[in-house]
Parts: structure tokens; C-alpha cells; sequence
């Protein structure tokens, strides 16, 4: 497969949220904004490369047997790293998404590219596939964000963008409306792209 | 059985790196992060107490009600290391479960400012109750009266508006307010305490 | 001779259509519209034909778009479109009801496959939805009359308890309490129930059982302790007999079994009840209602009758 | 006297009545027509083996078709006259049949052997044989051969006896006369029944919209106590055999049982003036009462048929077709089965023929299921005929048989009532065919 192809893949054909339809906590739990969506999507992507390279490296030194347990503390030291460092150094973004931060170890997507790629790849194609699927990620987080920040709040970016008299709709920044905006664009995305293949 | 050492000893290597490497982190980050942690708390006092310099944080008696109770006192003090009020942290349950107010109480007996910190209300309804909107019809209210909240308009003196929709998290606020003033009164009043 | 037609027997069918059941519906809350109209002035009435032709238009655009036969002439949209303005109190703005049928037709109804496939009940899915999105218009009650002072509900004052200035048992079964446009005139409503009821479009199972429940539940656990609650008079207030009779009835979302309608609406009263004594919502008629909704397959499941002979077989 | 009905049974339907046509008109007797066409099966069973061959001369009342088995009915022939031939043709409930079409000679000639009898000189066991000589069978539509019924197995103990006079089906009218102007011979007919099975207490059912039927049979039986006639609730299937027992006897038909099971043996009225005819005249079962009838008839009568007569030729003595005609129906419009020819022949179950037009077979649009659990609440069985549909157009037949659709007696209540006019009756009987082809084919490979 051209590195290309799996940047690709990881965006449309296996895009996380929409197709494989995992790591469904953090996605309802953090597209209350656009913002919101960037930040979890790219902290995720760091998460994502750094695991996939390090498990991608350590392809042959981590027996089978023991896998789940290697990868998980692979993922776990990373994430833990990311937490302290934003803490430390970037506080306003920390306040913001800090209670999801330790959700990335239990985000299944990273899990799951550790076991069905990086494990069988080298460490190239596994660095392209976290970038993507991480990328797909990001895109699919901050459209649900964008979403729900522009219809429950008026706002996107934090920027007024609705008319004034526009009067929020709540719902869309409350956990039920994640899960209606979700099932309404995972709907419409599937229509069109079954449609294309 | 020497798989199962392999395997162990494996799974050592890898536990032990990740070990080692957090902890390089932490100690790179642990001074910074007490800063930011020290550096917030004390922004969250001196926007209820704007007129302090420094605090000190001071021994509570058991004081609390059924669903409320004080997690934390300063004392305040100026550049001149005079009390010029006490800020209170309490815990209270709202809508959506605890809610964290600051209150600030300056020795004139008067409410400087309140803030609200964490909370889970519901955002639009509850979550408004940390919008100056509403925080800041606190400020200025004697402690002599404790706080009612009031739902149609008509303010008395010692009554604040509700948020509309959110009468639960509207009297949660109160209570943790009203908790505060009456700590203030029965233990610290004039300014002295212990 | 014609081609002779060759079909399965029965030969004769009822001229019980759905569009005739629905008809009946609609016909069973004019009462009810009658009486909002007179409490609530024309305001009422605005809102009732703006929620109605957009839950119409809703369900012609949809059923378009997913290249559906069109089935307007059975009136079920008319119903929900009606429903919905019901389950709104007379001050919103003109744009809730639509936005309002606009969810309960387009997604709850048509995205789950239509008439009968919905999973819960339309206008009170929509109803939960826009209580979500814009709390404070769903919630702004106003006195009957022309002046529109806004006042509390009599749920509202019940939560509050306070017992002066309470609208009396009378106010409350006439309708000349606050609330939502179809709810507050528990006569009229039970005057279209009793409607339905002969027209066999429901059956007593339901209303019954959940009325009975919340009456009871509410009389036991009062406020002053074990059977000092008014039940008689929670069940003239809020949404529960528009609930009870026209929304927990709702053919597609409550069980089809005997025992399963009982299970229905003593569910629904128990659950009004929690949320009236204990809960912080004023009134739990429509999430009761919603949650017993999403739990009918599963009641239709367990509750299969024994069929004729069975019993005897296992004896 | 007013009486009052007795309880009746749950679930069920009102559909209206549509008897006034007939209800009032006398039995009238058919003459026979030039040529009738004899199916060799009319009975549930195997089929008869044709005794005659084409050219024979044969006589009025003459067997010309011999039961194989314990499970059958010979046939005997309706007129005197030729056989013409003996080949395929259609048939009312089997679709096409092997039938002996003989031509009448008109001069209605009766076989010299038939010869007539008393109930009192004929031993039990002789009863039964003369039952079975004459071919009768149940005359409500089921047409199971009535000897069979009469002789139960041993270990079974029969304590009561009822005669179906319910006539539940809407627009038939034929038991409803048959009381009214033979309610003598049923009584004598039922008494045969009683004393072939040794019973003592006997239940005629009638329906509470038959009032001189009820007063016919009252007076026919007033002499004898241990025969009552029972009022019941119009309602439908009031007729069909477990709700009679249920409603006359409080007891239950077990699931997949007989009646037998609960010592009950239910006869159609028809099929026990019948039995009087074959023992007091010695005459077997060659003509029957029918009911013809429907907007598309212009005289609408109940008329004495001689087994065999086509359709056709009936349509044409009661005044001829009226109307665009789009469906023909073997029976009532309930249970009856719609015919493709008029060229069919009555046979021993024919209770009705009727001819409606396009104004009564309205083709409605099939609408979804609303779940509005109409059906459910009209199955006098208390089957979910809603889900038997779902499951059934799913080929879910598995889930079918779990939910005992093999119970469903096909009354079509639930097809009547549906709103969304869904055809839940033949899906059901769908789903029955293959519940029972899954059991036959599971039974074979253990």
C-alpha cells in the first residue's frame, strides 16, 4: 500500500468516528465545541504517531502473548506525558480539555491501530497511519464540534456567528445532542459515500 | 517455565522504561504545574477579594449543613498585614452535582464578589450561575440578612434574581453564600479569629 | 364476465381505515383546542395551525425526499402537528412549534421508517427535544385571560409548597389554570376521551391504569406524610390527562399486548409520580411517557398472552 | 320469551350480517340440471375410487365412488342418468379434482336398493355403518367424514354432544332455514348422534339473530330434556367448534387437541338432518342446502342443490348475475374460498355461493401496521396475528412456530379488522405451511 493511500485511508475509507464508528466517548464527550474537537483530535494524534512508532519499533521484542498489557502502557506513559506537559505549559488549553486527557488511554482508536497496524507494519507506514487516522479523527471531531458549538451556542471558534436574535439551542451542547448530530451525519456521510463506492 | 520468564521479564523492560520516563517527566513539569495550580487558586481569591495582598489559609470548625459545607478559609491580609476579609470555598449540590463557590467577605461585613469553580449544571440553565450576570448581584450585599433568592422581580435588599429556569442551582448558590456569612458571623466577626 | 378476482378469505374487510382513526383523534382534542382557545385567546389557536401545517409540509418534503408514496390523507401528521402545539404553553414565539414539527416529523417519524415505526411518541420526543434547547421559552407559563401575567403552574407551586393562592379543584378540571395550550382543561379532554373511547380508537387499559396510579402513588407519599397527598386533584393538573389519553394511547410506541398496556400505563404513573414528588423537573408526564415508550418492545416480549387451550394443556 | 345469551367467548368481530335477503326465504329444491360433475374428493382423506365406468347407466342415490381407507366418504351420484366421462375438473377448495360428469336423463330414477330404517331398530354399530354408507360428512365446510368423528377412540370419553347452529358467517343463510323447516329431522339426527356414542346430554347452539330458528328447535325438542337449545351472542366466529365448546361446556380445547379431548363431539345442524335422511329414507348424501346470494345475484335464495350442479347453471335459476361479478366465493365471505370459474360444482361442504361485485371487493391500499392491536384483541385464540405477519413476510418461520401459529383455526378476524388492511390472514396460512413442512422435514431427518 503507497503511503498515500493509508494517509487517505485513515481520513475517508476507515475515518474513526464515521466508519469504524470507535472512540465514541471522548467524541460525545468533548465536541461541545470546535475547539474543543481540535485540541482532543490533535492530542490524540500525537498520542496516536508516538504509539504507533514505538509499537511499530518494538514489533518484534513485545511477545503476543503479552501485547494488550505492553501496548496499553505504551499508550498510557504517552498520554500521561502529554497531560503534565499541557499542564505545565499551556494551562488555558489544559483547563479546557484536562478531564479528557486521560480518556485518550481509553480510546479504543489507538488501541486498535497498535493492534491492526503498527503491530504488522514498519515503522514508517505506521508513523503515515497514525498522522491519518489521527487526522480523520481531528476532521471528524471539530465538524461534530463546529456543529453543536454554531446551533447550541450561535457561536464557532468562540466567535459570534449567528445573528443575535438567534436563540441557542441547547440540546446541541448537552450529551443528547451529541448523540442526535452524530447519528444524523454518520446517516448522511454513509448515504453519500455508499453511493460513491 | 522460561517462557513465562521471558515474558516477565519483557513486560518488566517495558514497565520500567515507561517508569523511567514519567518520571523524567514529572520532574520536569512538577515545578511549573504546582506554579499554575498556586498561581489559579490565588486569581480565584483575589477576584472575591480584590483588596487583599496575600492569604493564609486558616483552620476550619466543623460547620456544615445538609447539603453544603466549607472546604477551605483565608484569611486576608493587606500590605500592611491587616485583615481585610476572609475568602471561603464551599462545596454545595446544585442541579448536576457539586458546585464550587468562592466567596468573598471583606471585614465590613460586606460580600466583595463571589465566583463559581467547578460545576456540572447544565450549560444555558445552571451553568449561567457563573456568569457575572449573576455572580455579581452578590457583591456589595450585607451579611446582616441572610441571601434570598427571588423568582418574579421586585428585589428587597437582600435578595437576588434567578436565573431563569435554573431555581435549583440559583438557591445551591445562595445556600453556599448563606453558609459562609453565617460561618463569618458566628466565628470570625470583627475580625478575630481563633 | 370479468376476470374473476381470486384472493385469500376474508372476503370482507371493516371499513375501519387509518385515516378514520386518525380523523377520529383529531376530532377528539377539538374539546380540548376549544378550550385553550377560550382561556388563551387566539394566540392559542395561531399556534395550533402554524405546528399543524408545518408537521404536514414536514411529512410531504420527507416522505419526497425518501422517495415514499406521499400519505398525507391519512391525517396522522395532523395529529402530531396538533400534539405538539398542546405540549407548548401559549406564549412561545411562532417559530417553536415549527421547529418542533419539524423534528418530530422529519426525525423522529420519518428517518426511523414512518408511520408505526417511530420509537416513541413524535410530538413527545419533539417536546423533550425543544424542553432541552430552549428551557425557558418551554417553561414560561401564563395565567388564562387577556393580560398574560406569567405565573407558575399549579405543579410548579405544588414543588414549591406553597398552599395559598393555589387555583382551586374546579379552576383545575375547567382549565383555568397556567400550563401548556392543550393540557390545562382536564374536561375537555376527558370529554374527547370519552369520545375515543366509544369509537374503540384506545381502550381503557392505558388511561386507566395510569391515571389510577398516579392517583394513588401521589395520595400515599404526600407531602405531610403516608396518605395525606391530593390525589384527585394531581391528576387534574399538568400534562397527565392529555398524556394519559392521546400520548401514552399512541398506537406505535406503547405495547399491543393486554397485559402489556397495564404494564404501560401503571409504568408511566410511577414514573409521573417519582418525578412530580421528588423530581426537579415540575412535571414528569412526557419523560415518563418517553421512557415507557422505549421499553415497549421489550414489554410486547414478555408479556406474549397464553394462547387458547394452553393453560388447560399445561395443567 | 326472552332469553338471554349465554357468556360468550373473547376476541372476536361483529361484522354486519347481511342476511336479510335470505333469512326470510323458504328452502326451495333445485331442479337438477342436464349434466353434473361428481368430484371424487369432497371429504378431508384420500380420495374415492370411481365404481363406474363411462357408458355405465347408473341410478339416482347410486355409490359411484368407494372410500379408500377408514378416513374417507363414498360418493354417491345426485341424478339418473350416463356417465359421460370420468377426468379432471375444477373443483370449489382443491382447484381441479378427478370428477365423474354424468348426464341427466331427467327421470330422477332412485337406486332400488336404499332402503329406509328407524332409530330404534338399528344397533349403534349399524348407525355408524349406514353413516359412512351414505357418505356424509361435516357439512359446515371442514367436510371431515363423520363416521370417524362418531367413533371415537376407546380411551376417549364423550359426555356431551353439540350441534353447530351458529351460522356465524355473515350472508349465510342455509342452517339458519334448515332449522326453521327441518328442525324435526336434526332433532331425530342429533338423536342418532346421542345414541351412536352413548351420551346423555346433548347442546344446540344458536345464534340470539336467528330468533324463529331458536323457536323451531325449541318446539322440535321439547320432548326430549336431555337436548337443550342454548341462545348465543351473534358474534364471529361464534361457530368455529373450540369457542361452541368453550362458550356451552366452560371447558377448553387444549392447544393442538380435539374436542374429543374435553368428551365433546360438535355436528353441524346440516350434517344431522342429513344423518335422519340416511336413516329414515335410507337416502345418502346427494343434495345439500345452499345459500346463494351477494350483490351480484339478482334473486337471491337458499335452495336444495343436488351435489354436483356447476355454478353456473345455479346462477342462471336465481335470476342471473347483476353487476360487473369480481368474485365468486365457495362458502361464507369469511372463510370461503374465491373461485376462478363459475364452472365449479357444488359439493358436500358448499354452505353458500356468492356473487359480489366490484361495490363489495373493495382493493384496498395496504397501509403500515400502525400496531394499533386490533388484531390482537379480536383472535379467539389470542394469537399476535401483527407479529405472525411481520415474521412471516420476514421468512422468520421459526419465530412463527413459537408463537403457535399452528393454533390459528384462519377465522380471518384479524385480516377483518386490520385498518391498515394488511393481509394477515394469508401470510398467516403461509407461515403455517411452512412451520409444518420445517416439522415434517426436522421429524424426517431424526
Amino acid at each position: 500500500m503507497k503511503l498515500r493511500e493509508i494517509f487517505t485511508n485513515g481520513i475517508f475509507k476507515e475515518n474513526p468516528i464515521f466508519k469504524l464508528v470507535i472512540g465514541m466517548c471522548p467524541t460525545i464527550a468533548v465536541t461541545t465545541a470546535a475547539i474543543n474537537g481540535i485540541g482532543m483530535g490533535l492530542a490524540t494524534t500525537f498520542v496516536l504517531i508516538c504509539s504507533n512508532l514505538v509499537i511499530s519499533l518494538l514489533k518484534d521484542f513485545i511477545p503476543s502473548k503479552i501485547r494488550i498489557p505492553s501496548y496499553i502502557v505504551i499508550i498510557a506513559t504517552f498520554v500521561t506525558i502529554v497531560g503534565m506537559v499541557m499542564e505545565a505549559y499551556l494551562p488555558d488549553l489544559y483547563d479546557s480539555l484536562g478531564i479528557f486527557i486521560p480518556l485518550i488511554v481509553v480510546n479504543c482508536i489507538i488501541l486498535a491501530r497498535a493492534e491492526t497496524f503498527a503491530s504488522k507494519n514498519p515503522p514508517i507506514p505506521s508513523i503515515v497511519d497514525g498522522l491519518g487516522i489521527g487526522l480523520g479523527f481531528t476532521l471528524s471531531l471539530t465538524i461534530l464540534g463546529s456543529i453543536r458549538e454554531l446551533l447550541g451556542a450561535g457561536t464557532l471558534f468562540n466567535m459570534q456567528v449567528m445573528p443575535n436574535s438567534y436563540e441557542p439551542a441547547l440540546i446541541m451542547i448537552l450529551p443528547a445532542g451529541a448523540f442526535i448530530t452524530l447519528g444524523l451525519l454518520t446517516g448522511l456521510i454513509n448515504k453519500f459515500t455508499t453511493k460513491m463506492d | 517455565m522460561s517462557e513465562t520468564w521471558t515474558l516477565g521479564l519483557k513486560l518488566f523492560i517495558i514497565t520500567a522504561v515507561a517508569g523511567f520516563i514519567l518520571g523524567f517527566t514529572n520532574y520536569l513539569t512538577e515545578q511549573p504545574i504546582m506554579k499554575q495550580r498556586i498561581q489559579a487558586d490565588m486569581e480565584a481569591r483575589l477576584a472575591v477579594l480584590p483588596s487583599a495582598k496575600e492569604f493564609e489559609e486558616i483552620e476550619i470548625d466543623e460547620v456544615a449543613d445538609e447539603n453544603s459545607k466549607i472546604i477551605e478559609i483565608y484569611r486576608a491580609v493587606d500590605a500592611d498585614n491587616n485583615i481585610v476579609g476572609y475568602t471561603f470555598k464551599v462545596l454545595t449540590s446544585g442541579f448536576g452535582g457539586d458546585v464550587e463557590v468562592i466567596v468573598g467577605i471583606n471585614s465590613d461585613g460586606i460580600i466583595e464578589g463571589i465566583r463559581i469553580g467547578e460545576h456540572s449544571e447544565t450549560p444555558g440553565l445552571g451553568a449561567k450561575a457563573s456568569e457575572e450576570g449573576f455572580t455579581e448581584q452578590f457583591a456589595g450585599k450585607a451579611i446582616d440578612m441572610p441571601i434570598e433568592v427571588n423568582k418574579t422581580g421586585d428585589l428587597a435588599d437582600n435578595e437576588i434574581q434567578a436565573i431563569t429556569g435554573a431555581t435549583i442551582t440559583s438557591e445551591c448558590v445562595s445556600n453556599a453564600v448563606n453558609l459562609a456569612i453565617n460561618y463569618y458571623s458566628e466565628s470570625l466577626i470583627g475580625g478575630i479569629d481563633n | 364476465m370479468n376476470q374473476l378476482i381470486v384472493s385469500s378469505s376474508p372476503h370482507i374487510n371493516s371499513d375501519e381505515t387509518i385515516a378514520k382513526i386518525m380523523r377520529d383523534v383529531v376530532i377528539a382534542l377539538i374539546p380540548a383546542g376549544i378550550a385553550a382557545i377560550y382561556f388563551f385567546g387566539s394566540r392559542a389557536l395561531l399556534i395550533i395551525v402554524v405546528s399543524v401545517i408545518s408537521a404536514v409540509l414536514t411529512e410531504w418534503f420527507m416522505q419526497k425526499l425518501y422517495k415514499k408514496p406521499i400519505t398525507l390523507d391519512d391525517w396522522s401528521a395532523v395529529v402530531t402537528g396538533i400534539l405538539i402545539a398542546y405540549n407548548m404553553p401559549p406564549t412561545v414565539p411562532l417559530w417553536l412549534p415549527i421547529v418542533g414539527s419539524v423534528i418530530a416529523i422529519a426525525i423522529i417519524k420519518q428517518s426511523f421508517g414512518g408511520l408505526g415505526q417511530n420509537f416513541m411518541n413524535p410530538a413527545l420526543g419533539a417536546r423533550a427535544i425543544l424542553l432541552a434547547c430552549w428551557p425557558v421559552r418551554m417553561t414560561t407559563w401564563v395565567a388564562p385571560g387577556p393580560d398574560a401575567i406569567s405565573t407558575a403552574t399549579p405543579l410548579e407551586l405544588l414543588n414549591g409548597n406553597m398552599q395559598e393562592g393555589f387555583p382551586t379543584i374546579w379552576d383545575a378540571f375547567i382549565g383555568n389554570i397556567g400550563g401548556c395550550i392543550g393540557e390545562t382543561s382536564a374536561f375537555a379532554l376527558i370529554l374527547g376521551a370519552i369520545y375515543l373511547l366509544y369509537r374503540d380508537v384506545i381502550n381503557w387499559r392505558i388511561p386507566v391504569s395510569y391515571l389510577g396510579t398516579v392517583a394513588l402513588f401521589t395520595w400515599i407519599f404526600g407531602k405531610d406524610g403516608f396518605f395525606t397527598g391530593n390525589g384527585i386533584y394531581n391528576l387534574f393538573i399538568g400534562g397527565l390527562m392529555l398524556g394519559a389519553f392521546y400520548m401514552a394511547t399512541d398506537y406505535a410506541t406503547s405495547p399491543v399486548t393486554p397485559k402489556g398496556q397495564l404494564i404501560m400505563g401503571f409504568g408511566c404513573g410511577i414514573i409521573t409520580s417519582i418525578i412530580r414528588l421528588y423530581g426537579g423537573y415540575p412535571d414528569g408526564v412526557t419523560y415518563a411517557i418517553l421512557i415507557m415508550n422505549i421499553v415497549t418492545p421489550l414489554i410486547d416480549r414478555y408479556t406474549i398472552p397464553s394462547i387458547y387451550g394452553e393453560v388447560e394443556r399445561n395443567v | 320469551m326472552v332469553e338471554f345469551a349465554v357468556s360468550t367467548f373473547t376476541g372476536g368481530i361483529h361484522p354486519p350480517y347481511c342476511k336479510e335477503s335470505t333469512e326470510k326465504m323458504p328452502i326451495e329444491r333445485l331442479d337438477p340440471p342436464g349434466i353434473v360433475s361428481i368430484p371424487l374428493q369432497q371429504h378431508i382423506g384420500t380420495p374415492c375410487e370411481a365404481v363406474v365406468d363411462v357408458g355405465d347407466k347408473i341410478k339416482k342415490g347410486q355409490k359411484i365412488g368407494e372410500a379408500k381407507g377408514f378416513v374417507g366418504a363414498p360418493i354417491h351420484s345426485s341424478v339418473s342418468g350416463v356417465v359421460k366421462s370420468i377426468d379432471k375438473k375444477p373443483h370449489p377448495t382443491l382447484g381441479e379434482c378427478m370428477a365423474i360428469t354424468i348426464e341427466n336423463d331427467g327421470l330422477g330414477e332412485l337406486d332400488s336398493s336404499l332402503q329406509g330404517s328407524s332409530l330404534d331398530s338399528l344397533s349403534s354399530h349399524e348407525l355408524i355403518e349406514r353413516i359412512r354408507e351414505a357418505g356424509i360428512v361435516g357439512m359446515g365446510g371442514a367436510a371431515f367424514p363423520t363416521h370417524v368423528k362418531l367413533s371415537p377412540p376407546s380411551d376417549k370419553r364423550i359426555d356431551t354432544v353439540i350441534l353447530n347452529g351458529a351460522e356465524c358467517e355473515p350472508y349465510l343463510t342455509a342452517d339458519h332455514r334448515l332449522m326453521v323447516e327441518y328442525s324435526e329431522d336434526i332433532i331425530y339426527g342429533l338423536r342418532a348422534i346421542m345414541k351412536i356414542l352413548d351420551v346423555k346430554k346433548a347442546y344446540v347452539g344458536i345464534e340470539d339473530n336467528k330468533p324463529d330458528a331458536i323457536e323451531a328447535m325449541k318446539k322440535a325438542s321439547k320432548s326430549y330434556r336431555n337436548i337443550e337449545i342454548k341462545v348465543l351472542r351473534t358474534k364471529y366466529p361464534q361457530g368455529a367448534e373450540k369457542q361452541l365448546i368453550e362458550v356451552l361446556t366452560k371447558r377448553q380445547v387444549p392447544s393442538a387437541g380435539l374436542p374429543m379431548d374435553v368428551g365433546v363431539v360438535v355436528n353441524n345442524v346440516a350434517t344431522a338432518a342429513a344423518i335422519s335422511w340416511a336413516i329414515r329414507d335410507g337416502m345418502p348424501l346427494i343434495e345439500r342446502v345452499v345459500t346463494v346470494t351477494g350483490s351480484g345475484i339478482n334473486g337471491p335464495k337458499n335452495l336444495l342443490i343436488p351435489i354436483g350442479t356447476p355454478f353456473s347453471y345455479i346462477v342462471d335459476r336465481c335470476g342471473g348475475a347483476k353487476g360487473d361479478i369480481v368474485k365468486v366465493i365457495n362458502g361464507g365471505p369469511m372463510m370461503g374460498l374465491a373461485q376462478y370459474t363459475l364452472d365449479v360444482p357444488v359439493i358436500k361442504g358448499t354452505s353458500g355461493i356468492l356473487l359480489f361485485t366490484s361495490e363489495d371487493v373493495k382493493i384496498h391500499k395496504e397501509g403500515p401496521c400502525i400496531r394499533c392491536a386490533k388484531c390482537v384483541e379480536v383472535c379467539p385464540i389470542n394469537l399476535m396475528p401483527l407479529m405472525l405477519n411481520a415474521y412471516s413476510k420476514n421468512h422468520a418461520y421459526e419465530d412463527c412456530g413459537r408463537l403457535h401459529v399452528l393454533d390459528c383455526i384462519e377465522c380471518g378476524s384479524c385480516s377483518y379488522i386490520c385498518p391498515a388492511k394488511k393481509p394477515l390472514m394469508q401470510n398467516i396460512r403461509i407461515a403455517k405451511r411452512e412451520v409444518i413442512n420445517m416439522r415434517k422435514q426436522h421429524a424426517k431427518a431424526k
